[in-house]
């Protein structure tokens, strides 16, 4: 039963670890390395990482019977690794200036891509679910980094007590299906599940819904969504930037993978409760984004309606609905990590975060200001920029499978959101500045800021060849593994 | 040649990053680009329109076919195409969209807040309105459709005017955020209408021209048309959607205004016409009697509340609602006569009430107020003015020997040849009514003893002239000579399914 | 009723009854003295199960060091001064929330037909177990002594005093 | 001999305790222990269908051995910021928490 | 040069207007000899289309001569028809008699004009508009297709709309100008519905011959053909000022003078009895009831503008209401569907209302005053005037030999012959009215002492310009009538005769009737003798009757209160019914319909927040209870 272990296939994940190791020693015996630098050394080692882990694109290995080491896996590696290291690098300034212990906060960032990258990868429960906490306790711990800031001990308290609560429903939800299904390799549980399970159903559906309810908490779905706001307004903002981008895109990396993997047989008994989810989650995130006053906790919100969105992808599960679900957490991810960088930014400056505050910024930095507006349309589902071609694919491959009706919500609610982004964006270009001087251009920052706006661009504008990759690799994580796009699926209607 | 259309989406889109890299203190030198860019449109469209004749087929000329998403998921064979092509309907409001930019370029040539920032949304905007005109593909048309929409609540919020009034106020914020939120409100029905279309069409491919050799279930074009209808008459000022209209054209600073009332509502009764007659005729034709209620409505509505206005803005912007009516009239008769009125009517209404909006603005930046009661004689300090005011009048009341006239009388002939008597009565006397509150302001704020209070008026500035000429050559040109562009419009028009003679 | 399954209930209702004391008990410390009780009956139960292994650890882990450090958790965060009512004012729906969820788990427990032998519990060879962790599981296995590193890292962060404090 | 029925309503007890000990209790510190017992409950479910239905691969106990390492370094994390917070507020209800809302 | 060549006759003027508004103001003298010169080239131009139509006469029929250019055209593929429209103009006896009297009165009035309007701030552009006026004019005039003819009709309502806001600096003056176009533009919606319907269910062209012999070949409906003229007739009500869309021809008068003799006395306002005659066949096809209300609105107006002539003082407005009431007659003629009387009218009644306009006209340019009130006397100050005015007056009362007797002469007969007994007294009852105020209008002004020194002392004979188009006018105004004798008709080169000429269908003859003659001289004169004695001298015997019937006499002096009736429905309902759609629609279609969606967004939002207790406790329990109905739904609907 143990299959012979090829251990460079979890290099990327040594390097990172290796490397956070590294930075905390470096900084231990080579003080005299400035605060930032540590940043742009754990950048350096998360970019090294994602692109070690290009070696395998266009393979199919397996890490014994838990993992694979296939596109899907690469994919999310680079994009692990990407928002890892652009969160070092707007990290810099901001813990230099308002943070103790660097390097050991850059070292949690790292050891957390690890686990994100765990979990895209796994192919089994148990791996996945390690990787989860690995990822969980990273983020735990940064959320509550900022030792002196009370909402950020705070923060780090909900989010961990509650992570805790979820994780064991999740695991006692892993129990049941390991006890109906006598596996917890997700082709095994899906072999099972796709013959006769209506003398084990209770166990099963118990089980499902307990996993949908962890899965839920991990990527902040309606109604397990409440601590989000409060950890992303408590966090340091570049954390808050890591749990919407990272923490996210992991749990749909495994939330896709493991339904499309394991539970697909069952699609049709589902898929329902997923869609109500799913409209639960935009309407409320929507709704409540409205009435919000503080910067990061409007990005909260909104963040919690994109989820909505993603799980669209899940609800319409088939092999579009899944390429066009990631393609779409792609395009969120890169759209909201530039909103963050904005945010920080302006922090940095100013200390501020509540949206009355950014009045004037286009005066005083407008480049930054032009930035957050398209960042912000972007997430609105404008055009020219990703939100606009990722939510048309996205919905469209919704509508394809006979969810039209969802794919309407969806819409109606992204037009919603674009209300609250609009209330920012008067903000900036309407509002007087307090005082009229510029403010200084860093310009580390805004390469980084560039580079991911062109991201938005190029997205927004050309998606063919992210689309084509995310098609390649989504085809791997299905029953039955290799599929041809649009080929019909194991009880897929 | 084949790339003109392209150019015409490019060159608004190139002179955005130009603009940025203007210092801010050198406003010239972005009106001067702006006036390039404005001129070379205007000549390109101009190219367009003279050059376009009718080949046969659907009509389009310069075809220009990009791949740019296929063979991915439910994407068959070209699944989305970057596909460009201009029909007979489409030149002659690629023209408008010239001649409108090319004014109001020259009339924003005041803008001196933020002037660069301005002229980049502006552009934008104009890129937006080309690519809706030439795109042939369902995405990029709505993706056009959204960029036109995109940049007008800065446009409005950051450079428009709140207006106060005895019993209500409303801030520019208000009218641009209610512009904004119900035009993309309706592009939601779009959205919707679109991924139905496509999965029940399921021929893998957003190309219209593809689309519209799909023979679709009755049933399902009776459920879909209408998202259609709504979703692009708001954009079109269709009662009882239409309050985004006079509210946003009169917080929005001139220029805008011109656009949006000119060209941009324009897009909306395109879209009804490109896509939801075109792919749906069965589905038009079940529904075309609420899109005639709708239109008369409008079109009645629309004048009497102008009548009441005593802000001339709001006076021009109820117009504007009018006009769109009869436009949505001339839709819904389904002939062919009426629908090439609704045609000329949109560029008829593009350039008068751009026009009018030209002179209003011009007149506020003097006088900073806009209440018609207020004036009075100042023909006497501003004669071009009022005779540039009272000619886009006398088109809008649709005088024979211009524009207003030539479109209106099409679309009461088609209403009248498709049987609706009371829809082409009323809409004659909406007519009427255009004239009762056109000639009214005239005589109010024009004529009359000069009151004292605006003796300092001066003539409007000589850009502004000289935009009101071209616009004014416009009006005369179609009201002579409309010829040309019914030739272009006629023969395209008459290969629009379910459209009967 | 066999005395295995006599041996059983006793054993269940100590570590039930530790539960209870946990989540009932009106004094703190006397909870986590509850807890103890609990995870003691849950060794039992490990016992029961025929993996000693377990047992131990249980023991060794819990036993020691958590209960340990909920002690000195209580003893930093003086706990016992904390004035006002120990439950929260939610505690009804708390009740009502558990009862729903006790009924339905043992529903479901009861009407699934699990697949296996449900009677004997078979004895698993320790060092299987030895050698499944190192090989088989290898990889969750070292993400763990990750997440130990990340924990300790983090609650050395969190938790160490800094100057002026 | 024992049917493992017995097992899995033993656990759902726990679970079901701890669940409400998370649900009605104010302080940190039991509200930690509520889902420690939680975890219990999870660790019975998996080495009862480990040891009943999978002798082979007992994925189950295996599974059981990380969840009570897991569950210990929770426990060390968790009472990190339960520390860090009364150091700083002097409060450890969970309710009394509650700077941030809406 | 022939009929073909027609299309020069309103293209010259059109061609002097472009110039003149684009170069006018660099021309020496504004440019005005460009303006004469184009409307003297189309007077002259009349003569060889004339002697062309002449020429193509056979025996005792004309062939008429048509020329068009294809405007706008396009297939109707579904039905394989073709939607056309044309520039076409087309020539026939009715219009050359149009043609000669717009080309020869708007010579006149120009000339005039230069005196008249020497001095004033806008000379040149009222001599552009004056060419545009000509132009559109004469298109209609010569126009062979509906539409043509609604575009000319529109044009001279808006050059009229120019001409009398000539001076809108007055208040008065521009108030007027709107309401002149407005109410025409409210028969104009009449019309277009009509052209629009002979169109639908007809040959598919706007051809009128065409459109004629169709129906003529019955291929309207009969309800439906006369639905169709009654609205085209609602256009000549609103051209031609008849009851009840009168009110706008009296206040037109606050234009220039001239204006008033060209636009609101021989041209613009006949154009409604021109589109009737010409489009008198359908009249004729359709349900009696269409020339039967033609008549009756005729004799309305006859009555109405006849006596509230009586109480104007204006010199002006009376001679306005002079025209209505002749208008009125030449309406009664074609509702008796006799052509050729109402175009002889329309013929004679061209140079006699001109002549008098422009008389008072001299008198104002002499006095600047143009209440009767204040003048008096003047014949002895200004014989020419005085002289051509007396002609003018007494052609309009209709006196023999003058030009008004024949034409009204006609019209009685008809009236007498093909009418209804009531109809013809009428008439003449008017005619003795008639007599009264036109008496009193020319005796008040010329005659006895004068009752301003002042102005008296100021007046004076104008110059050649002024006095030579009189001279030409009244002239014509004394001989214009002998035409009905078909000697003179054939003398002048018409087959036939005059009558033969213009009725184009089956051979009609002048009939002159005796005792119709008598009574109607006797009517006239008498009424004319009385007027004399009323208002001689200080007239205090015309102040007595008033006194004694005060009642009567304010009712006229307010003109039977129709505007007041029309101020009111404007003010208190149309306005009003605005008012109530604008507040409709910001309160209730935009703050309770838009906003209103908005707010319950907003709001729902605001509840919702509130869920977010900030507790951990709460938070755990959303999760514990979504889980539960995750789980009990699933198990419910899926075991």
């Amino acid at each position: 039963m143990s299959a012979s272990l090829q251990w460079e296939l979890l290099a990327p994940e040594y390097l990172l670890a290796g490397w956070a190791a590294f930075v905390i020693l470096i900084e231990l015996f080579w003080g005299g390395l400035g605060k930032e630098r540590l940043g742009w050394l754990a950048a350096l080692g998360a970019a090294g990482a994602g692109g070690l882990s290009l070696i395998w694109v266009d393979d199919a290995k397996q890490f014994g019977e838990l993992a694979d080491i296939n596109d899907y896996t690469t994919l999310f590696r680079v994009l692990f690794c990407g928002i890892g290291a652009t969160v070092c690098i707007i990290s810099a300034r901001y813990v230099s200036d308002r943070l103790l212990h660097p390097s050991e906060y850059y070292a949690l960032i790292l050891l957390a891509v690890i686990g994100a990258n765990g979990m895209a990868a796994a192919h089994e429960l148990l791996t996945a679910y390690i990787s989860l906490e690995l990822l969980s306790f990273s983020l735990y711990a940064l959320t509550a980094y900022a030792k002196f800031d009370l909402r950020s001990n705070e923060a780090g308290l909900k989010y961990m007590l509650l992570g805790a609560f979820s994780s064991a429903i999740f695991l006692y939800g892993i129990g049941l299906i390991y006890g109906t299904t006598g596996s917890t390799q997700y082709a095994v549980i899906g072999d099972v599940l796709s013959g006769d399970t209506s003398d084990i159903e209770w166990g099963v559906y118990l089980g499902l819904a307990m996993m949908i309810g962890g899965l839920g908490f991990k990527v902040a779905a309606v109604p397990f969504h409440m601590y989000t706001p409060d950890a992303y307004e408590g966090a340091p903002i570049p954390i808050t930037a890591l749990i919407s981008a990272l923490s996210k895109a992991a749990g749909f990396a495994f939330f896709l993978k493991l339904f499309a993997g394991a539970f697909l047989p069952l699609i049709d008994d589902w898929r329902y409760f997923i869609a109500g989810l799913a409209v639960a989650t935009m309407a409320l995130g929507n709704l409540v984004a409205i009435q919000q006053r503080n910067m990061k906790r409007l990005l909260a919100y909104s963040s919690i309606g994109q989820v909505g969105y993603l799980l669209l992808g899940i609800a319409a599960l088939s092999h579009d609905a899944a390429s066009a679900l990631v393609l779409h957490l792609i395009g969120y991810a890169v759209t909201n990590l530039a909103a963050f960088t904005c945010v920080i930014l302006y922090y940095n400056w100013t200390g501020k975060e509540e949206i009355g505050e950014y009045k004037g910024l286009a005066e005083r930095a407008p480049y930054l200001a032009l930035c957050l507006t398209i960042a912000l349309f972007s997430l609105a589902g404008m055009p020219l920029f990703a939100g606009f071609a990722t939510k048309f694919i996205l919905f469209q491959a919704a509508a394809d499978q006979d969810l039209l009706w969802l794919a309407g919500v969806a819409a109606f609610f992204s037009f919603v959101s674009l209300y609250y982004y609009l209330i920012v964006i008067r903000e900036m270009y309407l509002g007087e500045p307090e005082e009229k001087t510029r403010f200084p251009t860093p310009w580390l920052e805004y390469t980084a800021l560039a580079v991911l706006i062109a991201g938005v661009f190029l997205v927004g504008l050309y998606p063919k060849p992210v689309l084509e990759a995310v098609e390649g690799s989504t085809a791997t994580i299905f029953v039955g593994g290799e599929l041809e796009s649009g080929e019909d699926l194991v009880g897929a209607p | 040649m084949d790339l003109v259309l392209l150019a015409l989406i490019v060159i608004p889109l190139a002179v955005c990053p130009l603009f940025m890299l203007i210092p801010s203190q050198y406003p010239q030198l972005s009106r001067y680009l702006a006036a390039l860019a404005g001129t070379a449109l205007l000549v390109l469209s101009a190219l367009v329109f003279i050059v376009y004749e009718f080949d046969g087929g659907s009509g389009l000329r310069f075809e220009l076919q990009w791949d740019w998403l296929e063979n991915i998921g439910f994407l068959g064979e070209n699944g989305i195409t970057f596909y460009l092509g201009v029909d007979g309907v489409g030149a002659p409001l690629v023209l408008l969209n010239g001649i409108v930019i090319f004014a109001a370029v020259f009339v924003s040539w005041n803008i001196t807040h933020r002037t660069k920032d301005f002229f980049i949304l502006l552009f934008l905007l104009v890129s937006g309105v080309y690519g809706v005109f030439i795109s042939q593909d369902l995405f990029f048309f709505f993706f056009w459709y959204e960029v036109a929409v995109l940049p007008m609540y800065l446009l409005i919020a950051v450079w428009g005017a709140s207006s106060e009034f005895p019993t209500f106020s409303r801030p520019k914020e208000y009218g641009a955020m209610k512009l904004t939120m119900m035009l993309v409100g309706g592009s939601v029905l779009i959205f919707i209408a679109i991924f139905a279309l496509f999965v029940e069409a399921g021929a893998g491919t957003f190309d219209m021209t593809v689309l519209r050799e799909q023979s679709l279930d009755e049933d399902f074009q009776k459920w879909v048309y209408p998202l259609f209808m709504v979703g692009f008459g708001v954009l079109a000022g269709m009662w009882p959607l239409h309050t985004w209209s006079p509210d946003g054209h009169v917080a929005a600073p001139t220029g805008v205004s011109m656009l949006h009332a000119g060209v941009l509502m324009k897009l909306g009764a395109f879209g009804i016409l490109r896509v939801g007659m075109t792919l749906l005729p069965e589905g038009a034709e079940f529904w075309a009697p609420v899109l005639m209620a709708l239109g008369v409505t409008g079109a009645v509505y629309g004048s009497v509340s102008a009548l009441a206005q005593t802000d001339l803005k709001y006076m021009v912007g109820y117009s504007s609602v009018s006009h769109m009516g009869f436009v949505l009239m001339g839709l819904a008769s389904m002939t062919q006569i009426g629908v090439n009125g609704a045609v000329l009517q949109m560029f008829a209404h593009g350039a008068m009430t751009a026009l009018m909006f030209t002179n209003v603005g011009a007149l506020y930046d003097q006088a900073h107020i806009r209440d018609m009661t207020q004036f009075g004689g100042i023909a006497k300090r501003m004669p071009r003015h009022s005779a540039f005011f009272a000619i886009a009048g006398l088109s809008s009341l649709g005088l024979p020997g211009l524009a207003g006239f030539v479109a209106e009388f099409h679309i009461f002939v088609g209403v009248f040849r498709a049987g609706y008597w009371w829809a082409g009565g009323l809409g004659i006397l909406s007519a009427a009514i255009t004239a009762t509150y056109v000639l009214r302001m005239l005589a109010r704020a024009y004529f009359g003893p000069l009151n004292d209070k605006w003796d300092g008026l001066k003539e409007m500035r000589l850009g502004e002239q000289f935009a009101g000429a071209v616009l004014i050559a416009m009006i005369l040109f179609m009201g002579l000579w409309p010829a040309p562009f019914i030739d272009r419009i006629s023969e395209t028009v008459e290969m629009i399914p379910g459209i009967t003679g | 009723m066999t005395y295995e399954e006599a041996v059983f209930y006793v054993i269940a209702a100590v570590t039930v009854a530790g539960g209870l004391g946990v989540v009932t008990a009106r004094n703190v410390v006397h909870s986590a003295l509850f807890l103890i009780l609990a995870l003691m009956g849950v060794a039992g139960v490990f016992v029961l199960l025929a993996s000693e292994f377990l047992a131990i650890v249980q023991v060794l882990v819990y036993g020691g060091a958590v209960t340990i450090l909920i002690l000195f958790a209580m003893m930093l965060t003086r706990v016992r001064d904390i004035d006002g009512p120990i439950d929260g004012p939610q505690r009804p729906i708390a009740v009502l929330a558990a009862a729903v969820f006790l009924g339905t788990t043992v529903l479901a427990v009861k009407e699934t037909a699990w697949r296996g032998n449900t009677e004997e519990a078979t004895v698993v060879d320790i060092n299987q177990i030895g050698d499944a962790l190192f090989t088989t599981w290898a990889m969750p296995f070292e993400i763990a002594s990750l997440v130990l590193m990340v924990a300790l890292v983090g609650a050395i962060v969190l938790a160490r005093g800094e100057e002026g404090e | 001999m024992i049917p493992i029925d017995n097992f899995l309503v033993l656990s759902a007890i726990l679970f079901s305790l701890g669940m409400y000990g998370v649900l009605a209790r104010r302080n940190a510190v039991l509200i930690l222990m509520s889902v420690e017992l939680m975890l219990q409950a999870v660790v019975i479910n998996f080495v009862a269908f480990a040891v009943y239905l999978d002798p082979e691969a007992f994925t189950g106990i295996i599974f059981a051995v990380f969840v009570i390492v897991i569950a210990a370094a929770e426990a060390g994390l968790a009472l990190a910021i339960i520390l860090r917070l009364f150091r700083n507020r002097q409060i450890s209800n969970v309710d009394e928490a509650n700077l941030m809302k809406w | 040069m022939g009929m073909e060549q027609a299309w020069l006759i309103p293209a010259i003027p059109a061609a002097a207007f472009a110039i003149l508004l684009i170069f006018g103001p660099y021309l020496p003298r504004r440019g005005d000899w460009l303006a004469i010169a184009a409307i003297g080239a189309s007077f002259v131009l009349v003569f060889p289309v004339l002697a062309d139509l002449l020429d193509r006469a056979d025996g005792t029929t004309y062939v008429a001569g048509e020329k068009a250019w294809e405007w706008i055209s396009f297939d109707l593929g579904s039905v394989g028809e073709t939607f056309e429209i044309e520039i076409g103009f087309y020539v026939d006896p009715i219009t050359i008699v149009m043609l000669a009297v717009v080309t020869l009165v708007a010579l006149m009035v120009q000339v005039y004009s230069i005196a008249y309007m020497k001095g004033d701030s806008r000379y040149g552009w009222y001599f552009t508009v004056m060419s545009l006026f000509a132009a559109s004019m004469l298109t209609l005039v010569l126009a062979n297709n509906l539409l043509l003819l609604y575009a000319g009709w529109e044009a001279v309502g808006f050059c009229s709309f120019l001409l009398i806001g000539f001076w809108w600096e007055k208040r008065s003056a521009a108030e007027a100008a709107k309401k002149a176009f407005i109410t025409t533009r409210v028969g104009d919606v009449g019309l277009l519905i009509g052209i629009i319907m002979l169109w639908h269910e007809g040959p598919n062209t706007f051809n009128i011959q065409e459109i004629i012999h169709f129906a003529e070949g019955g291929g309207y409906g009969d309800t439906y053909l006369t639905a169709a003229v009654l609205f085209l007739f609602m256009g000549a009500l609103g051209k031609s000022g008849q009851f009840p869309l009168h009110v706008w021809l009296p206040d037109a008068m606050e234009g220039p003078t001239p204006v008033s003799a060209l636009i609101h006395a021989a041209t613009m306002v006949v154009a409604g009895v021109y589109l009737v005659a010409r489009m008198l066949p359908l009249f004729e096809v359709a349900d009696p009831i269409a020339l039967n209300v033609v008549l009756i609105v005729g004799l309305i107006t006859v009555m109405l503008s006849a006596t509230m002539g009586l109480a104007a003082t204006d010199i002006k407005r009376v001679i306005a209401y002079s025209t209505l009431n002749s208008l009125g007659l030449m309406f009664v003629a074609l509702g008796s569907s006799a052509v050729a009387a109402a175009m002889l009218y329309l013929f004679v009644h061209g140079f006699f209302k001109a002549l008098l306009f422009l008389g008072a006209g001299s008198v104002i340019h002499a006095t600047e005053e143009q209440d009767m009130n204040r003048l008096g006397g003047l014949a002895a100050k200004m014989p020419i005037t005085a002289a051509t005015f007396a002609i003018g007056t007494l052609a309009m009362i209709g006196l023999v030999p003058l030009s008004g007797f024949w034409a009204k002469d006609e019209v009685l007969v008809f009236a007498e012959e093909e009418q209804h007994v009531i109809v013809y007294l009428v008439l003449l009852s008017s005619l003795a009215i008639t007599g009264l105020y036109m008496a009193r209008l020319f005796v008040r002004t010329f005659l006895f002492a004068p009752r301003e020194q002042a102005t008296y002392d100021h007046a004076h004979e104008g110059g050649a310009l002024i006095t030579v188009p009189l001279l030409i006018l009244g002239l014509l105004a004394a001989v214009g009538g002998f035409v009905v004798f078909d000697e003179v008709g054939e003398a002048l080169g018409f087959p036939g005769g005059f009558a033969q000429f213009v009725f184009l269908h089956e051979a009609h003859q002048f009939d002159f009737q005796l005792d119709t003659a008598i009574t109607s001289t006797v009517l006239a004169g008498g009424g004319a003798v009385v007027g004399w004695v009323l208002w001689q001298g200080k007239a205090e015997l015309a102040a007595r009757i008033r006194d004694a019937f005060s009642p009567i006499s304010t009712l006229l002096a307010n003109r039977y209160y129709v505007d007041e009736v029309y101020q009111f429905a404007i003010d208190r309902v149309v306005l009003v019914l605005g008012g109530i759609i604008a507040w409709f629609d910001r309160v209730v279609i935009n703050d309770r319909g838009v906003n209103g969606s908005a707010y319950i967004a907003y709001f729902t939002g605001l509840e919702a927040r509130l869920l977010q207790t900030g507790r951990i406790p709460n938070y755990a329990l959303a999760i514990v209870v979504g889980i539960l109905i995750l789980a009990i739904v699933m198990l419910v609907t899926q075991v």
